[in-house]
Order: structure tokens, then sequence, then C-alpha cells
């Protein structure tokens, strides 16, 4: 099999298998998985910036949360139907990652870093400063009837899974085509070697911003989905924490393939869920985990499947 | 027809005057040598004309178009392509991918076509037997040879040379001469080289730089009876 | 109040800031300079120490001021001493690699702040200072009567915050004649230059690693306890001073010790300054965005050197 | 620090009992793993357990009631009393038979006091846990994140959060907050009194987040409704350490500061607001939520003699203490002066955590009226408790008196002023119910299951 055939089939499993578990899996499990199919759209998002592009962004909390906010304020407020406070979602993520990537980009490195921690700071500040709209750090909750899609209730749990999967599938499907587009390898290159790409007549500040946008973008439809099947916007989602979570997930479940942030965002859920029954201290565990995986699997799980697998995306 | 010239072109960095107020002219097809000694601001120069270094004053005409203040990869993108001084390639991604980069840029036609014109530049550079390494694991010759090779994968009009031939073993080096003469069939070619054997076997024609400026032009028999040059850098040789 | 004495009070609000921010943060910028690692986990080194301050005056009856001095001392070299171990155990295996070495004291941070809550427990927990009297403060006036002072309603400080300023002023002097007039200093800066050319010269880079990181994170300590008596112990206390420091480390441009002190004044003295014009939330606001755009339009910090 | 049990049975040896071999043996598992991980306490459950074993037929099987905990995170020095508080109650419970003769086992999971945590915690107790009810929650963001999760899954979810999420109508009918007073409530019946005995002219202190916004906007709208008049409202932003630069803010002419905070820094807002008035300080009125889990004798408090404070439930005990807060301070473990009886540097959070023994008792109550037989009956539990009204003074509802609006899903109770005399909090006015009442704002009863 060719490179193109094998990623199909890969990834075409993947889906089936997502498909399957909801059948198979107890309700608690499959529940899960569908936050988590949520989640990894985050990660997966996180994944295009950093791990195909080689930029580490500490601000994706600002992008997920655009989503879940443009969606969010957009039902609430002027009481659009679902589709189109997605649409309203997608367009904010654009529009907030096209910004903050034309700025931010000027730097590099550690600076980047922090200037995009700093933007996002300063978006999380924002949220609690309009908290006359937002209800700051208590968010505000998107009823049942305002999240009837095409007349498909998603606070049932077979029709919120399905949700979950078919934004995971078209992530999945967009990024494993992205890998093997000329785009996706110009991402590689200057990821790899940026003043060597620039020096081949590579336009890098435009691939980087198309990268950051691809990557908000994503991230915000993530945050979307996330208030939609879940009922919830709130200021917390914006806070530092979820803009090193998809970092976690990406580092853990491989950066740069196409299903490590999955394996990454499951790993990480099912850590932090079956160590909470054991003990309080479940982040305890969760760090010396990250501490050994650090040691002993630097590449994340994916990697580890990747010297098995060398043709893994 | 010139392919490439500067009019006053000058670098200052803090006082220091690394090239100054050069005036520079490249003929179509011309293999042109850049020589001259240590810090006499050759890469400073060839910076300039690849957009990798903003200069201070004066203008770069490329193909006839100013661009000055084009970025170098528009330049490059315009018909230039350039290897650096200090290896760098991709060196996590295979031999393949590497001139693979190149080549897309520059072709835009159906991944076949790429694949035809990388494995036919890697002919050239003697790496067809090389494709599916990683560029990393390549030794320090052929990685300069790869990056000749991504050179070529661009098919350029003008094709700028770091000194190419350093650290290769001399059956390299002769190599090397072999290929920038089947070259110079269809690509003008600048070639800054500390290697007096290669300038004087490829070069047409010889630009000496001292101290930012141009201290001599010619033949490399004009250039090599020239006292000012034999003082300045050849010495006695 | 009025506006002149409002200032005033705010500068020196921010000048405290600035002070512990300082020390806080040249900890993590000779880290940051000498090693080239970002250590997430600095933020816990400052809890520690606070909360190993909090500790050992606990431990101490007497005047407080007797078990302070001892928790000044003994919480930063526990803390360097506990930094020294998860070097070797942890960051040396990893080879400093910049990536994992995230990833690795992300997990540090995790495994210190949960031991603290197991041991310690989730309550903010106070250290009386060694001496703390409230300063009412005189105010300048150009009246009727021409000059004249004044004791403006709330214009105070205490003389404990005072003495914060004065130690951080101290310790940041004493940090600088160790590197620039001592041989360890060399070492360091040497290491910091160009570590090859270290390890060529003899210098054993894996030792000046161990004892850089277990001073960085002793300074933090060492700021920790100092704050702590304005702030109380809690397990985390470590989240904004790491961001702070981060803030501070870049402002200042990378391993630029005097850099980021310069910037450490900056940043605590804007935080306190904007506060006084604007909404507090929005004062966080445009004092984060002041922090990005300076680093949008001087990506090598303020004072730092543009690096090849 | 000494208290990290995940889940525990606690049972008599004479009322309840519990089935099988299985829940003995996953409490063995459990057991050994916590005592591994954090110590000792969790013995004392498992010696009570031989005790429990006896015949087992289904109406024995023990109600579980799922408990959403903040053991880490910023709300975990309130989550260690609420969950001593359930503790006490479900101990209480089970020695006085349980519930319609079954017995209370309580499934704890930690949500890091983190809203998204905590929809999975709902989640989690609802479908693997097969808990009957969910229950104990305190911060108002992890409720909006949850309730929506608890609502879907049709698990009734009781609240103790002190919010004005459930009154307002924002969340759904399977969410109730039965056994403590809102902030609506609380905030509007201060007004007379500070009105009358404090002052007129009012500066107001708040976190610049939903919370400290209710207290704005309920207060001042109170307040001026009588005729008062609110002369500054400084928010501080939630993330900030120190808070001296804010003081210039309040103007001269303040008669009253009036101050709530929340979050490990309270300590330092205190100190610093008495470091900054010196001798000269304005009347001073504050939330006890500024100085919940705070010793009153740290360091740097003493300004605070003579300044008052809203309490859900006096600290102190009182001088003339009833039956009700004497056994119920005792069943928890908390001394007179408010903190662990083990412990007299562990002070509790005594204004709030009344608050989970009056739900786990309004719980009974309804489960009892309802007939509750098993999660079938969840509709009926909500029915039953929504047709709940007066609560009187009792050892159920030893905070005092409660009136339950079963439109609103929201109690009212009493309200309690203390003031700072000699280091403790001494009683000063203690508001009626009529004072708590607002009118409704939503009817959950209308509302489809």
């Amino acid at each position: 099999m060719n490179q193109a055939a094998r990623s199909v089939v890969l990834h075409g499993l993947v889906i089936a298998l997502l498909v399957a578990m909801f059948f198979v899996l107890p309700e608690y499990h499959s529940g899960n998985l569908a936050r988590i199919l949520v989640l990894a759209v985050f990660a997966m998002g996180y994944n295009v910036l950093f791990g195909y592009t080689g930029l580490l962004s500490l601000g994706h909390a600002l992008f997920f949360a655009s989503g879940m906010y443009g969606l969010g304020l957009s039902i609430q407020f002027l009481s659009a139907s679902p589709m189109l406070a997605i649409v309203i979602g997608l367009i904010t993520a654009v529009v907030v990652s096209g910004v903050i990537g034309f700025l931010a980009l000027r730097t590099t490195g550690v600076a980047f870093m922090i200037v995009t921690l700093m933007f996002a700071q300063a978006g999380f500040l924002t949220v609690l400063f309009f908290g006359k709209y937002t209800r700051g750090d208590e968010g505000f909750v998107i009823q049942r009837a305002q999240r009837i899609l095409f007349g498909v209730d998603l606070s049932q749990p077979l029709p919120r899974y399905f949700a979950a999967l078919i934004l995971f599938a078209i992530c999945l499907c967009l990024i494993a085509w992205m890998v093997h587009s000329r785009f996706g390898k110009t991402l590689v290159a200057i990821r790899e070697n940026e003043e060597r790409a620039r020096m081949l007549g590579y336009d890098i500040q435009r691939h980087k911003l198309m990268a950051v946008i691809i990557s908000g973008t994503m991230s915000g439809a993530a945050g979307a989905a996330y208030a939609l099947l879940f009922g919830y916007a709130g200021a917390s989602f914006a806070a530092v924490q979820y803009s090193i979570l998809p970092l976690l997930y990406v580092l853990l479940g491989g950066a740069g393939t196409t299903i490590g942030p999955l394996i990454g965002t499951v790993f990480m859920f099912y850590l932090i869920d079956i160590s909470s029954e054991y003990t309080d201290a479940y982040l305890l565990i969760a760090g010396l985990a990250l501490i050994l995986l650090t040691l002993f699997a630097p590449h994340g799980i994916a990697g580890i499947l990747r010297k098995k697998l060398a043709w893994l995306p | 027809m010139s392919i490439i010239s500067t009019h006053g072109l000058s670098k200052h960095y803090s006082g220091l005057r690394a090239v100054n107020n050069v005036d520079f002219d490249l003929p179509d097809g011309q293999v042109r040598a850049l020589i001259g000694p240590n810090g006499a601001g050759k890469t400073t120069f060839v910076g300039m004309l690849s957009g990798r270094i903003k200069s201070s004053a004066g203008s770069v005409s490329f193909l006839n178009t100013d661009v000055t203040d084009m970025p170098a990869h528009k330049r490059m993108s315009m018909g230039m392509a350039y290897t650096f001084q200090i290896t760098s390639v991709f060196a996590n991604l295979s031999v393949h991918e590497n001139v693979a980069l190149a080549a897309r840029r520059a072709i835009k036609g159906a991944p076949s076509v790429v694949n035809n014109k990388v494995m036919s530049v890697l002919e050239q550079v003697y790496l067809a037997d090389r494709t599916d390494q990683i560029a990393g694991d390549l030794s320090y010759g052929h990685q300069r040879l790869l990056e000749i090779g991504m050179g070529l994968a661009q098919s350029p009009r003008l094709f700028i040379l770091d000194e190419p031939t350093q650290g290769l073993s001399a059956s390299e080096v002769d190599g090397f001469i072999e290929l920038v003469r089947v070259l110079s069939k269809d690509t003008t070619i600048l070639l800054i080289e500390h290697n007096m054997d290669v300038v004087m076997r490829t070069a047409h024609y010889i630009t000496v730089l001292n101290f930012g400026e141009i201290l001599a032009e010619g033949t490399p028999a004009e250039i090599r009876s020239d006292t000012d040059v034999q003082t300045a850098y050849l010495g006695t040789t | 109040m009025d506006f002149g004495p409002h200032l005033f009070v705010a500068s020196l609000e921010g000048a405290i800031t600035a002070a512990v921010l300082a020390l806080t943060a040249v900890g993590l910028s000779i880290v940051f300079g000498i090693m080239r690692v970002v250590n997430v986990a600095h933020g816990e080194f400052f809890m520690l120490g606070a909360v190993i301050a909090w500790w050992i005056t606990s431990l101490i009856a007497g005047h407080p001021a007797l078990g302070f001095t001892v928790a000044l001392i003994a919480a930063p070299i526990i803390v360097g001493a506990l930094a020294v171990i998860c070097n070797r155990f942890v960051l040396h295996k990893i080879n400093y690699e910049p990536e994992r070495t995230i990833v690795a004291t992300i997990g540090l941070l995790y495994v210190i702040q949960q031991t603290t809550l197991m041991t310690f427990g989730p309550e903010a927990r106070p250290v009386e200072a060694p001496f703390n009297k409230r300063i009412a403060l005189p105010w300048f006036e150009f009246g009727e009567s021409g000059f004249a002072l004044t004791w403006p309603w709330g214009l105070s400080t205490t003389t404990y915050k005072l003495a914060v300023i004065a130690a951080a002023v101290v310790i940041l002097l004493v940090l600088w004649t160790v590197m620039t007039r001592t041989k360890i200093g060399l070492i360091m800066r040497a290491t910091q230059l160009d570590q090859e050319m270290a390890q060529a010269y003899g210098i054993a880079v894996n030792k000046v690693y161990a004892l850089v990181f277990g001073l960085g994170a002793a300074l933090a300590a060492l700021g920790a306890v100092l704050v702590v008596p304005i702030q109380q112990a809690h397990y985390l206390m470590g989240d904004d001073p790491l961001l702070l420091s981060f803030i501070v480390v870049i402002i200042g441009g990378l391993g630029s010790v005097p850099g980021t002190v310069l910037a450490a004044v900056l940043i605590g003295m804007s935080d306190g300054i904007i506060s006084v014009f604007f909404t507090p939330t929005l004062a966080k606001i445009l004092a984060t965005l002041l922090v990005a755009f300076v680093l949008i339009f001087k990506p090598d910090g303020l004072f730092g050197k543009r690096r090849e | 620090m000494t208290d990290t049990k995940k889940s525990s049975i606690i049972t008599s040896s004479s009322g309840g009992k519990i089935g099988g071999q299985t829940i003995n043996k996953s409490m063995n598992r459990r057991t050994a793993l916590k005592t591994l991980s954090a110590g000792v306490g969790a013995m004392a459950g498992v010696g009570a357990l031989p005790g429990m074993m006896g015949c087992a037929h289904a109406s024995d099987e023990p109600i579980r009631i799922g408990f959403q905990v903040h053991r880490t995170g910023i709300g975990a020095a309130y989550g260690r009393w609420y969950d001593r508080t359930t503790e006490a109650v479900v101990k209480r419970i089970n020695d006085e038979g349980g519930i319609n003769g079954r017995p209370i086992e309580i499934v704890a999971e930690d949500d890091g006091t983190d809203p998204k945590r905590g929809a999975e915690v709902v989640e989690k107790l609802a479908t693997k846990h097969k808990c009957d009810v969910a229950f104990g929650t305190l911060f108002s963001h992890v409720v909006y994140g949850s309730a929506p999760r608890a609502g879907e899954l049709a698990i009734p979810y009781f609240v103790v959060s002190e919010g004005h999420h459930v009154a307002s109508g924002a969340l759904n009918r399977y969410t109730l907050q039965p056994g403590i007073t809102d902030v609506k409530s609380q905030v509007e019946a201060m007004g007379p009194f500070i009105k009358e005995n404090l002052g007129k002219k009012v500066t107001m202190i708040f976190p610049d987040f939903a919370f400290g916004h209710d207290h704005r906007d309920y207060f001042s709208a109170a307040f001026e409704s009588l005729g008062g008049e609110i002369l500054e409202k400084i928010a501080i932003p939630p993330t900030e350490t120190s808070f001296s630069k804010y003081f210039p803010k309040i103007p001269r002419e303040t008669e009253v500061v009036y101050h709530v905070m929340v979050g490990p820094a309270v300590l330092t807002f205190v100190k610093e607001l008495g470091e900054f008035f010196g001798p000269s300080r304005p009347e001073i009125f504050g939330f006890i939520d500024s100085l919940e889990a705070v010793d009153l004798s740290s360091p740097g408090l003493e300004f605070l003699e003579g300044t008052y404070f809203w309490e859900g439930n006096p600290r102190y005990a009182q001088e003339d203490q009833t039956e009700f807060d004497k056994a119920y301070r005792e069943a928890v473990g908390v001394d007179e002066s408010g903190a662990s009886i083990s412990d007299a540097k562990d002070v509790s959070t005594y204004a709030h955590m009344f608050g989970c023994w009056e739900t786990m008792y309004v719980i009974k109550a309804g489960m009892e009226a309802a007939g509750y037989n098993g999660p079938d009956d969840r509709q009926k539990l909500i029915e039953a408790v929504e047709s709940m009204t007066e609560m009187p003074h009792s050892m159920e509802h030893p905070q005092g008196a409660k009136l339950f609006n079963g439109k609103t899903h929201q109690v009212f109770g009493h309200q309690y002023i203390s003031k700072v005399t000699d280091g403790k909090l001494v009683l000063a006015h203690t508001t009626s119910i009529e004072d708590t009442l607002y009118e409704d704002e939503v009817d959950y009863t209308s509302m489809s299951f």
C-alpha cells in the first residue's frame, strides 16, 4: 500500500472503531468518549500549530473560548439557532486567531509563548470584565431547548456522541489530508528548518498565519461544540489551564501525528478519572505519569507506535 | 542581458562598513566567482542579493526588476536559488523530501511531475541511491550535495552557492566542478569560493571583494595577473 | 483620597510587588539564561518556600522574629536542595531538551502542588511578621500658606513592607557581586556564554547546572519567605509568580540579570500605577496587553541583546 | 490531611444492613490504596463493616448519594468541611435507621472545583456509580457547569451553594437548593440592619466575578430602595493577591465599608484593610466568606474588633446556644469557637457547611414522603421536595427554621449578624425569614421533567 492508501485505511478504521464504541461501551464510558472527542478536536487543532508547524502557543484557551462564547452568547442574546450560532462561533475563532496570529507571529520562540499567553490572559480577563453578559466565572447554561440542531436534541446521548464524532471525523480527515498536501509538508519544513524553507522561496509568515488560523479555528470549533453539546459556557475554559491542557494531550499522544492527540486525550482523561477513584492526589499521579513519560517515552504514545510502524502519519 | 545587478549597494553594522557602495553586474549565463579574504563581505553581499540581509543603501535589480525591498522568499520564487555556507538541510526529513520541498515550490504540477524532477535532480547530484535516507544521517559531503540538489530542483535562473566545496574530499570536489559545468548550460551561477583551483576551473569571470568594496573584476587570467589582488589576497601564489 | 497620595500608595505597593518579583524572576532568569530551559515548576519552589516558612515558624516558639529568621535561612536551603534532586533525577536524565523539560516540569508542578495539598492542606496559613508597625505617611502640599506637610487619611504603609523592599535590594546586590566578582560567578557566566567551550576549559557543566537550578529555586523560596508575612502560605500560590516571573524574564531579555530586575520593577510598578487610573480588572487587562505589545515590538525584551 | 476518604459507608451496628461481599471487597481494596496514599483516616470505615454484615434483600441496599466535593482546587478548604459535615449527618441518619430503613452510602468524587470536571463527575455519579441522587456542590461555577448534565441524566441534584442560580431560573427541574439560603436573600436581608445601625453611605468592595456582582447588584438595589447611598463599588480582580492599592478609592465620607472576598487571599485582604485605615476606620460590615476557615486570632486581624459580619450560622457557640446547635457541633466535631475539636487551628466553614447537614435531611424527608425505592422514583422525589414548605428549627435544621419555595427550588432562612467582640463573633442581630424573601423569578414545577 502506498502512503495515501494507508492513511485512508488507518483513519477509516479509527472512525469505524469510534462508531462501534458507542454501541459497545457502557453508558458512562460512551458519555466520556463524547467529551474526549470534543477535547481531542481541541488537541488536534493545537497539534496543527505545535506538532506540524513547531510553534508552541500558550494561548489556545482563548481560541477555544472564542468558539464557546461566539456560540454561547449568540444563542443567549441573539436567540440564534444552533446552526447560525456554530457559524458565529467559527467566525469568531477565525477572526480572533487571525488577529492574534498576525500580531504574535512577529515574535518567535519563547516570546511567542509569552505573547500568546498574555493575549489569552487578557481574553480571560475580558470575559470577567464583561460579566454582565458572560456571567464571568460562573458562566451560563445553554438550555436544552436551545440545543436542538435540525430537530435533533443534542442533549441526548446518541445525538451528542455522533455530533461529537462527526466533528472529530471532519477534523481528522482534514488533518490527514493536510499532512499529505503541499501546505502540510511546507509546515513541516518550517518546523524543521525555518530559514531553509524561507530560502527555498516559501512565504513563511503566510504559512504560519494560515497554521494559526486553522489551529485556532479547530480549537474554536471544539469550544463551540463543547458549549453546544454539554450546555455550558464559563470563564474557566478561558483560563490558562485550558491552554496547557492541549499541549499535554499532544505531547502525551505524540506531536506531529494525526492520531496522537486522540490517544493523548484518552490517556490523560482516564488517567485522572481512574486515579481519582483511589486517591485525592490524582494530580500527583498525573504529574508522575508526565515525568515518567518524558523520561521513557519522549515522543509520546504515538511515538512509541511509530517505532514499530514507521509509516504512521 | 544582465540577470542581477546592484547599484551602490551597502551594508553598515553600527559604524562598520561590511559592504560599501558596490556596483555589480552579472550577465545571463555566466559562471561568476566571488572571492576575497575572510571578512571581505562576500556572504553579506550575497545575503543582500538573496534578501536574507536587508541593505543599508543602494539597490538590487533581478531580472530587470527592482527587488531591493522584496522579501527573500519572493526573490526565490522569481527564480533565485541559494545554498547556505553552513550546511542547512531538513535534517529529520528524507533526502527525497528535502529535494521535493524545493521542487514543489517551483513546480505547480501533480505529485508525479514533482517526483520525476526530484529523481532527475538526485541523479545529477549522485544521491539517487539514497532517496529514503534521513538527511541528517548523510555524510557531510553528501549533505553539501543534497543542498546543491535542493537548489537545482528549483530550476533557478540564478544559482548562488556560498562556499559549496568547503569540507568536500578531492574526488567530491571534482564531481562538483563537473556538475557546475553541466549546470552552467542552463543557469547563471554566482559562486563564493575559497578554493582557487575550483574558481579557476569553473569561473568565466571573477569579482574580488576586499574590505566591502570591489577590488578588481576580470577573467581568471586577468585576476591571476592583477597585482592588487595578489597583494590583498592571493599573496605570492 | 487625592490623586497624589493615591498614586504614592499605588507606587509603594508596586514597589513591594516588584521587590518580591525581582527575586523570584532572577531565579528563573539564571536558570533560563545558563541552562536554557523553561522551568514551569519555578512557581512551586516559590510556594514551597512559603509553606516551609510557615512550618518552621509554627515549630519555633518565642518572638516571631526568631522563627522567621530561621525560616529565612533554612527554607531557601531546603528548597534549593530539593531542586538539585529534581535536577539530578529528572532534568539531567532528559538532557535538558526544551520540550521534554517543559512537560517534565509541568509534571513536577503537579507533584509538588499535590504533595503540599496532602500534607499542608488547602487552607491559607499566615506567618507572623517579625515586626509590623503601621506608619502613616506624610504628603506635601502647596496650599495657600505655601509648602505644607499633611497626613492624608489612609496614606500609610508598614515597617515590614518597607523592610521587604530593602531586603530584596540587598539580596540582589549580593547576587550581583557573586555573579560578577567571584570565581563561581565567572564559571556560571562562562557556561552561559558557551556551554561547549566551558566544558573544554574543564568546567564541570553538570555541577554548574545543579548549582544554578538549586540557586534559582532558592531565590524563589527566599522571595516567598519574605512575602509570606504579607500574603500567607497556600498550596496554589505558585501559579501567579510563575506567570509574572516569566513575563519579567522575557521582557527583561532572556538570561540578563540586570534586565530582569529592571523588568520586575517595571512590571511591578506598572501593575500598581495602572490600577490608579482604571477599574481594577480593566487595569489588569491593559497591563497584560502592554506586556504582549512590548514583546511584539521588542521581541528580545526591552533590555535584551539580539541573539544570533 | 487527615480526612481523605474517597467513599465511605457509615452505618451503625443496629440500623443499616449492607448487602453482600462485593461492597466489602471494594471497600477493602479502596481502603488499602487510600491508606497507601493518604493515611489512616479510612480505617474507621472498615472497622464498622463487620457489624453491618447480615441478611441482604433488595430493600436493604443502601441509598447511594453521589457527593460532588471540592477536594482540590480553589474550593478545597470548604470541601474539607463539607466532607466532614456530610459524613457526620450520614452517620447520624444511618444511626437512626437510615432512609426508609435503608442506609445511606456516600460516593464522593472530587471535582477539582472546576466546572468541566464537575459535569464529568455528575455523569460519573449517575451512570457509573448509579447513584440515586447527586449532592453537595458549593462553588457556583461548578453548579452551572454540572446542572445541565444532571438535568439531562434526570438525576436529582441537590446543591449547597448559596448561589442565586437555582432561584434565578437558569437551571432545571432536577436542580434544587433546599439547605441554604441564596446570596440574593442573604444580601437583601442585610440592608435594614446596616442602614439603621451602621450608616447610610456605603462603599462596597467585592471580587470582580459573578459572586461579587451578585453582592453588588442585589445589595445596592436593596440598600438604595431603603434610602441608603452606595458611594463607590470597588471590584477586585479575582487573581489579585495584594489590595492596598485599591483602598484609596474608598471615598473619605464613607460611613460603612461593605466587604466580601473569597479565595486564599482573603486574610491578606482583611489585614491590609486594617493597615489602610489605621486608627480611624469607618464602620465595617463584611460577609464571613471573607474569613471562612480563617482563625480570627490570626496576626493582623486585631483591627476587626468591633466590626460586623454576616454569618450563615454563628461560628462561635452563643450564650443562648440551642440544643440543636450543640448536638450538631458535636456530631461534626467542631468546638465552641468553630474550630476542629482535634486541632484548634483548623477552623471550619461554619457559616456554610450546615447546608450539607440540612440538605441531607431534606433528601431523607423527600425520599420518605415519596416512598422512594430507586431511580424510577426520582421524579416523585423531586415532586415531594417541591411540595415542602415550612421546615421548623430542629435537629434536622439546626441553623434555624426555614421556608422552602417549591416553585423556585430555593429555601429561605434566618440570617445572622455578629459583632467581633473580644476576638469572638457575638451575635448582634437575627433577621426574620420575611427579610429574605423576594418575588419568584421562575416556576420550575411548570416545567416538564
